[in-house]
């Protein structure tokens, strides 16, 4: 039956977090030295307090020491972070999610022995999915209603005579790679007998695997990025994942949730602004112009909320999809592309509010408008999005 | 019926283009990355475009300026900003001197402030409207005499003493002399209660206070201004004592300059934002095949061109307008609108880059430039001033 | 639990509708001569047999002969039979709303007992609230943010000597007033010696109670309607209604479901032409400029639905506010704004690329725009709607 | 730069003017309403006009008409389309003609064709482009010699042999004298096969179809064209056989002139929109007060004020740079730009009537007339066309 309730833990979750964000980040975050868009260190402290909240392995199973929160209740989590620092929120979501693949559904049992303990007792233990080439052309573009060909991977994975694998290769944009400890890498491997392409993990740490850091300005997500390069990097034969690869490729819902705290903590800040300031002898809310963007920011973060909270919703449940209580959308996809344009839009409005301190870089909203760009931008961006999503309506069907 | 340029204006704009792309466009975005908002600022481009007559292009021909008319003046400013918005601001904003000073200066001033002026290409000039309470009450005056300006000056004998402040003033710290509305009665409604002084630089009591750290413009500095028992000789008052406001609807007004040249910059960024996106689809690939190649970059560059040639024939018509001192809602109403396109244009250029996978640093900085048009020419309350004018 | 299953039930029904719709409503609806914005007689046919079929009297309680349907079912419904055709769906909306207010909760039992069952009967029996005055003006406008005057109702009942109701009075812009055989009209009246608003039954097809219809072209919502004039119209003692009024005041959400039902006639009409029509050697769903355009389309109708939905399953469970489940927001009042705004939008852009066929008046693109344009000036229209939103967010404050 | 009009161009903007007050707007709504899309024309508002010189504007002086130049054109086109956008689009109609005839048709062809046109005021004029299958391939021609116009002639003697339809062909049912474009090679690609042709209304093997039941621009109207060997002698084949697309992209071009047309138009209705809404906003009250005190009227009514200014600029430096023959992707830019700007400001038009609780049907029929530009002047197609002028 439809229910739009949350679970009494959802609730009482979400108001932990409202709170942990309100007395703890939010007064950091917004230090004026924080709003630059320049290099910002990562708040570790604030990282590592969040993770021994246990949001660092939020979606892991109950069984393997997480939350087993689902799709929705990380949603809920990651927005109420990113009100605060969205860099926090994107590292804590994207460790989240990697750990519930990996270790509730991956690993075989014997690389979860191995791996689970190190990484579920250690609040600075990080992980990350090294998979995007710098070569690597994704988008649909001119290829649209085409057949394409198969994504190739440049990164090698061979056998050594001692049966470790080595694997060679460069890969960028990897979110949290300056802070991971564990990697699944994509690589090209022969097993079996057959070439294609294979999982393999990889821990930091180790000569034959650099980092080098993404300047922030170059970045098309939120938290810290960076480039992952192997040399001849040994890792045991056992390293090699036999689960289903395609479960690393969902859309990473948490990146909509932060995209809704950037909106939130811009809409916040216009409100309370707009029942301070005063013009013309009243306090900007009550003049037609400034109620009616109000009303304008608060429908489209509401509505697109709501449009997040449902592609969640959806990845949790396939059934829903199946028994035609969902349409067969990318519903997704469809919830990216509305929630950055909204957000970017709204974020925007908020500021026009704040007049000239809309664009000074020691207040937040400049910041906010910054926030909701990257997003914006984000994955292959909204144009080519909308092409997916009208492949899906032709009738193709992704693969 | 006649858009062509004559002899004078095609030459100011072609050695504008040729400043903005020698010159301004590779000095560009370096200036932008610097971190500190107090040393944005290069010294040596004011100069040189100074030599050439940008600075105090509009100062009357007596005095030792070029007397450019207004379609002169939206040609370079559109020019300049297409090398860089806020250098080409750097210098426009010297020239509401000019208008002022020959519609409202007294022989006394002309020659005291403009001479030095005239002298030395680092002088800059500023005007000072905004203080903390506020700038919207400034633009929209209400009846309440509590409202708008609070940075006061009491006579005492022939000098004027202020108190107060003023912010985000553009040149606020670097320049050289400023035009302040300072209120000189408390209890008049602001229509009747300011004065339009001309401060120096060096006068006592007065300082500079922070140095603003904007997110776009950055070669263009904003200022706080602090005047603690501040001493201004009642013989740099403009015009009529509490007349200030009376004045800015007439010639003298240097909002109506402010709205061309906000509206005239703009075009600037549109076109630079245009020239990006139309190179960047000649040349760049996706899957093999020029971007230009594909619809969807097709229609956004369709909607640039027209939304630049649009406001390009509104801000020229509003140029003319202006020579022919045809006093009408076009100025506000172009200004507004500027922001709704230079944001637009700014927006799809780095959507146009990002769908191409490339981060580029050029188009972010437009995006950043044009945001600052939602404070300055393109709010509700300006939107609301314009409108009450055409429906009066 | 945050459940978007739809039940059986609701499946099913919806199931059943699409089928009615496609087999019998859409084949009349799409004929040339019914697609002009002009007078149109109601489909009365297509409407009975609807009534038949239990759309009349669906959120009436099972009890009373309804089918106890929620408002969510409710929208489901409405949405399913306005792709057919918007002016039955509003009808049989309309009747429906109503009789779940008036039968379940408004009515006495003495009135319930002798006014039920000549309306459970008759599948030609509809209702119609008369509440609205020719000079009534409901707008907040310059009234924003300032204390606003009571409404005052024209529209008076007096006591006769015998004890019954003599009402006199006009209202305008009636729903359903052409059709309904039982009115509510409310009316100022002493009771108890106290005078203000109170409501009155009172049945059609009296000389002192005559309708008026209005032209199509000047209605601001679909369906039916028209103006209801009183003149010495004496009605029982006992048709005075004691229950609470203001449960007739709850935002027409059925307006809402109408609205999509626009959009996805649109939308399907599109999508089908689309894959159809060959321009440059392609279909045009082929070429990028299309593509783009429906995945425009298909994401802002599917985010109102959602949007309404949850207006919906709000009002059915108001528990869901307080529990903080949802937001306390007007989210009927901001589904819409987003509604309107998003299917009009939607209904244009499927018209342009019927090219010159979108404009004509013997193909339903135009009427779909037409129709869409309706519900955005409906009510109070959306720029009054906006200031009462950003009322509310005046009062609630974020911590 | 001179945004001026001369007395003439003046005089004609004011005779439309007048036209438009006294003859056009009164009539609009009641022509509008009329259910027969068949009977919608009012031939004595044609004689009317005519005789004014609003048919026969653009023909040149030698021939008897006017020869209006382009900025001529677009103040009459703007000034009758602000009494009535079909009624405009009525008399433009036969303004191709003048186009076509000065510069691609024999001296034979003018004295057939020009003076009869000249002698009779309900001598209307017609083009065929579109067919069943479709227009935009006529727009932007594919190679694909099976795309694009299927009306076929085949030589017999001096004469063509024409089979096949035009759809949604202004003026198709009313007019006298069509040029139509027919396909006189089945295997080229399209823009080596087809001629263009003159064709009277009493060609035997010609008939009208249905006449389209347009949700706008219904003075206007629109019908279906039928050719079962048709017989047209060669003496009435404009320019080289197979050559019409090569013409089309000179002077001779009717789509250089119907850029400026629907921009033009557009304009018309921005100010008839502008009017309204500035006229309720001075009069109509709510809650006891003008609707212009209103912040959100005031928003709205900015908006519209300057997208309608900003046409008005475009439009007016296009019509310029048409009389200088200075080709340039801008007339196409101006008629897509006109269709986004032509519908938001009559829907907003619309909105500010809804907000004050007032269904004015000649608000709605300013948006049903808006919404024709999506096809004629704004679609993906035509937009996209205009960008690759701009790309190439």
């Amino acid at each position: 039956m439809y229910s739009l309730h949350l679970s009494a833990e959802q609730i009482e979750f979400r108001d932990m977090i409202r709170d942990f964000v309100a007395q703890e980040v939010k007064p950091v975050a917004i230090k004026p030295e924080r709003l630059e868009p320049l290099e910002q260190p990562l708040l570790t402290d604030l990282l590592e307090k969040a993770s021994s909240m246990g949001l660092r392995t939020m979606a892991l199973s109950e069984d393997k020491g997480g939350a087993g929160a689902d799709a929705l209740t990380s949603c809920i989590v990651a927005e109420e972070l990113a009100v605060g620092d969205v860099d926090i929120a994107a590292v804590l979501a994207e460790t989240s999610a990697l750990s519930h693949i990996l270790f509730d559904k991956l690993m075989s049992p014997a690389q979860r022995e191995r791996l689970l303990p190190a990484f579920a007792s250690d609040d600075r233990f990080h992980l990350a999915y090294a998979d995007r080439e710098p070569e690597t052309d994704t988008r649909i573009g001119v290829a649209y209603h085409q057949k394409r060909a198969e994504g190739r991977i440049a990164t090698k994975a061979t056998r050594a005579s001692n049966g470790d694998w080595v694997l060679n290769g460069t890969k960028s944009g990897v979110p949290n790679a300056p802070v991971a400890k564990l990697f699944i890498v994509s690589a090209e491997a022969e097993v079996d007998g057959k070439s294609g392409p294979h999982l393999f993990i990889v821990p930091a740490g180790v000569p034959s695997l650099t980092v080098r850091a993404m300047p922030q300005a170059k970045r098309a997500f939120h938290g810290i990025g960076g480039a992952v390069t192997l040399s001849d990097c040994h890792v045991p034969a056992d390293n090699l994942i036999k689960g289903d690869a395609a479960l690393l490729d969902t859309v990473r819902l948490h990146d909509m949730a932060i995209n809704l705290g950037i909106g939130r903590a811009a809409y916040e800040a216009a409100l309370e602004y707009s029942g301070i300031r005063v013009q013309g002898g009243k306090c900007i809310i009550e003049h037609q112009a400034t109620a009616t963007r109000l009303a304008d920011i608060v429908i489209s973060l509401d509505v697109a909320r709501n449009t997040v909270w449902r592609a969640a919703y959806a990845s949790d449940h396939p059934d829903a999809v199946s028994d035609r209580s969902l349409p067969d959308l990318p519903l997704a996809a469809m919830a990216r592309v509305f929630t950055s344009t909204a957000v970017y839009r709204a974020a925007k409005d908020a500021a026009e509010l704040f007049g000239a301190m809309g664009v000074m870089r020691d207040m937040p909203l400049q910041k906010y408008i910054h926030d909701a760009f990257i997003c914006l931008r984000s994955g292959d961006g909204n144009a080519d999005a909308k092409l997916r999503i009208a492949e899906t309506l032709a009738g193709i069907r992704p693969a | 019926m006649d858009f062509s340029l004559n002899d004078e204006q095609r030459a100011w704009q072609m050695k504008a283009r040729k400043f903005a792309d020698e010159v301004l466009r590779p000095a560009s975005l370096a200036r932008d990355r610097i971190a500190d908002p107090a040393k944005t600022i290069d010294w040596d481009i004011i100069k040189q475009g100074s030599k050439l007559g940008f600075r105090t292009a509009v100062v009357p021909k007596e005095y030792g300026g070029h007397a450019i008319d207004f379609v002169t003046q939206a040609l370079v400013m559109a020019e300049l900003a297409r090398g860089d918005s806020a250098m080409s601001k750097a210098f426009s904003q010297c020239w509401k001197w000019s208008h002022l000073i020959s519609m409202a200066c007294t022989q006394d001033q002309k020659d005291r402030f403009l001479k030095p002026f005239m002298a030395d290409d680092t002088f800059v000039l500023g005007k000072g409207i905004t203080e903390p309470s506020g700038g919207s009450d400034n633009r929209l005056p209400p009846d309440d005499p509590k409202a708008g300006v609070k940075l006061r000056a009491v006579r005492d004998g022939d000098d004027w003493i202020l108190n107060g402040e003023k912010t985000f003033i553009a040149n606020g710290n670097v320049g050289k002399l400023f035009f302040l509305d300072v209120r000189t009665d408390p209890n008049a409604p602001l229509r009747n209660a300011v004065t339009l002084f001309l401060v120096p630089k060096d006068t006592p009591g007065f300082r500079v206070g922070k140095v603003f750290n904007k997110s776009g413009w950055r070669f263009y500095q904003n200022g706080e201004m602090i005047f603690e028992n501040a001493r201004v000789p009642h013989a740099n008052v403009i015009g009529e004592v509490n007349g200030a406001y009376a004045k800015s609807t007439g010639d003298a007004s240097g909002d109506l300059f402010g709205d061309l040249e906000l509206a005239a910059n703009a075009l600037g960024v549109c076109d630079a934002a245009c020239e990006q996106s139309i190179n960047l689809a000649r040349t760049a690939t996706q899957g093999g095949k020029l971007l230009k190649e594909q619809q969807v970059v097709q229609l956004k560059i369709n909607r640039m061109c027209a939304l630049t040639e649009a406001l390009r024939s509104f801000v020229m018509r509003v140029a003319y307008e202006h020579d022919q001192r045809a006093h009408s809602a076009n100025a506000g109403l172009v200004m507004n609108l500027a922001t709704d396109i230079i944001q637009e244009v700014a927006e799809l250029n780095a959507d146009i880059h990002d769908s191409a996978g490339i981060l580029d640093e050029n188009a972010d900085k437009l995006v950043r430039d044009a945001f600052i048009w939602s404070h300055l020419a393109g709010d509700a309350v300006q939107r609301m001033k314009v409108s009450r004018r055409v429906l009066k």
